[in-house]
């Protein structure tokens, strides 16, 4: 099993109604198994128009493989600018 | 060192962005200037408040200035914007380019901004009378 | 008024110039800088003349704004070209052009720009070590 | 006959040798006809990339005529911007 920490930002903060969220996965778990844990526990991140996961900083396939030492955010629809 | 990003909790400084691009090999600049208009659609927006995921905006906003001068023989590149509640009238973002010709400062400066709102990590959130929205959340 | 023109024989203000183009309506505005280069065509470059008619020259940009207002939904115009001897690194020229959406503003102020260049009865001198040149003069 | 006062800028004031010019004309002269007139004097005219005739600040077509009230210019290259 691993720990790894989300980071939260625009709507998906108010999704999660915290900024960081602890989340234990399976090992081997990829960024996609991420997404698919999270919408079971939050369906309205389903309803978005998209998000990504972003690990250290790149966007990531959902085939990426998740480490505890990885810095992981959710990135709902950007509109800055 | 020909480009500058940075995103800042306190307000823009234009003259100071427009300052640091010019340079004696420039024969043009392009600036581009958001603003917090006063209006969504037609319905009043009281004001704006932004939000970042600062180390990955600024590495986004960096990847696409790579990208730019690979595409345009621009000079000096900077980028600043802004975060937290801006007023209607201030100023969210500030792209500059100079260039030898003003073709790549304009090409460049239009490219950076529009790239900018599809991937870099920034939410604008709309306040208005009756409620509050993040910008293109949902479909 | 949402036009301004102005031929002047001081150094140009490029923030008052971005400041008169704000409005609340306004979500962007570009900005063309002209700046004086150190070289043409890799001849250093010492100093500039520039010399108008001076109402015939406003009155062409005048033209040139409102076949601008008529292509694209802009708010407020302005062009300020400076005259008489600039040294590198100065600015003859600023258009800005604000709008409540960006595409327009880009797209209005490199269509200023693009057609003052090529209609507007203002003339540039180039000095160099060795003469002095009219520019486009000769073909 | 009649007398106009040209104005000159940029490189025609450089081969005039004067900013402004007054010029004798026939009666019903038009702006062509004021070309062909100071490209005899002043040959280096045609040397240039073009110009044009302004007549009461608007560019004249050469079939414009010319009245002793009208403001007249030449207008070489522009290079301004």
């Amino acid at each position: 099993m691993i720990k790894i920490e989300i980071l939260a930002f625009g709507i998906a903060k108010d999704i999660f109604g915290a900024s960081t969220l602890n989340v234990d996965l399976s090992d081997d778990s990829s960024a996609g198994d991420l997404k698919a844990r999270l919408e079971q526990t939050y369906p309205r991140l389903k309803q978005l128009a998209s998000y990504m996961v972003a690990v250290n900083n790149e966007y990531a396939q959902d085939t990426l493989p998740l480490t505890e030492r990885d810095e992981i955010a959710i990135i709902p629809p950007v509109s800055g600018g | 060192m020909d480009t500058q990003v940075k995103i800042l909790s306190e307000p823009l400084d234009v003259g100071a962005c427009i300052d640091w691009v010019m340079s004696p090999q420039s024969g043009g600049i392009d600036v581009f200037i958001g603003t917090v208009r006063n209006a969504t659609k037609g319905r009043p927006v009281l004001k704006l408040e932004f939000e970042a995921y600062i180390p990955m905006a600024i590495s986004e906003i960096n990847k696409i200035i790579q990208q730019t001068l690979e595409l345009w023989p621009v000079q000096k590149v900077l980028v600043h914007h802004r975060i937290g509640v801006l007023q209607v009238g201030e100023v969210p973002v500030i792209i500059a380019v100079s260039a030898a010709h003003r073709d790549a400062a304009f090409e460049a400066c239009r490219y950076i901004i529009d790239t900018l709102k599809q991937t870099v990590p920034i939410w604008k959130k709309e306040f208005f009378e009756d409620g509050e929205v993040w910008v293109a959340a949902h479909p």
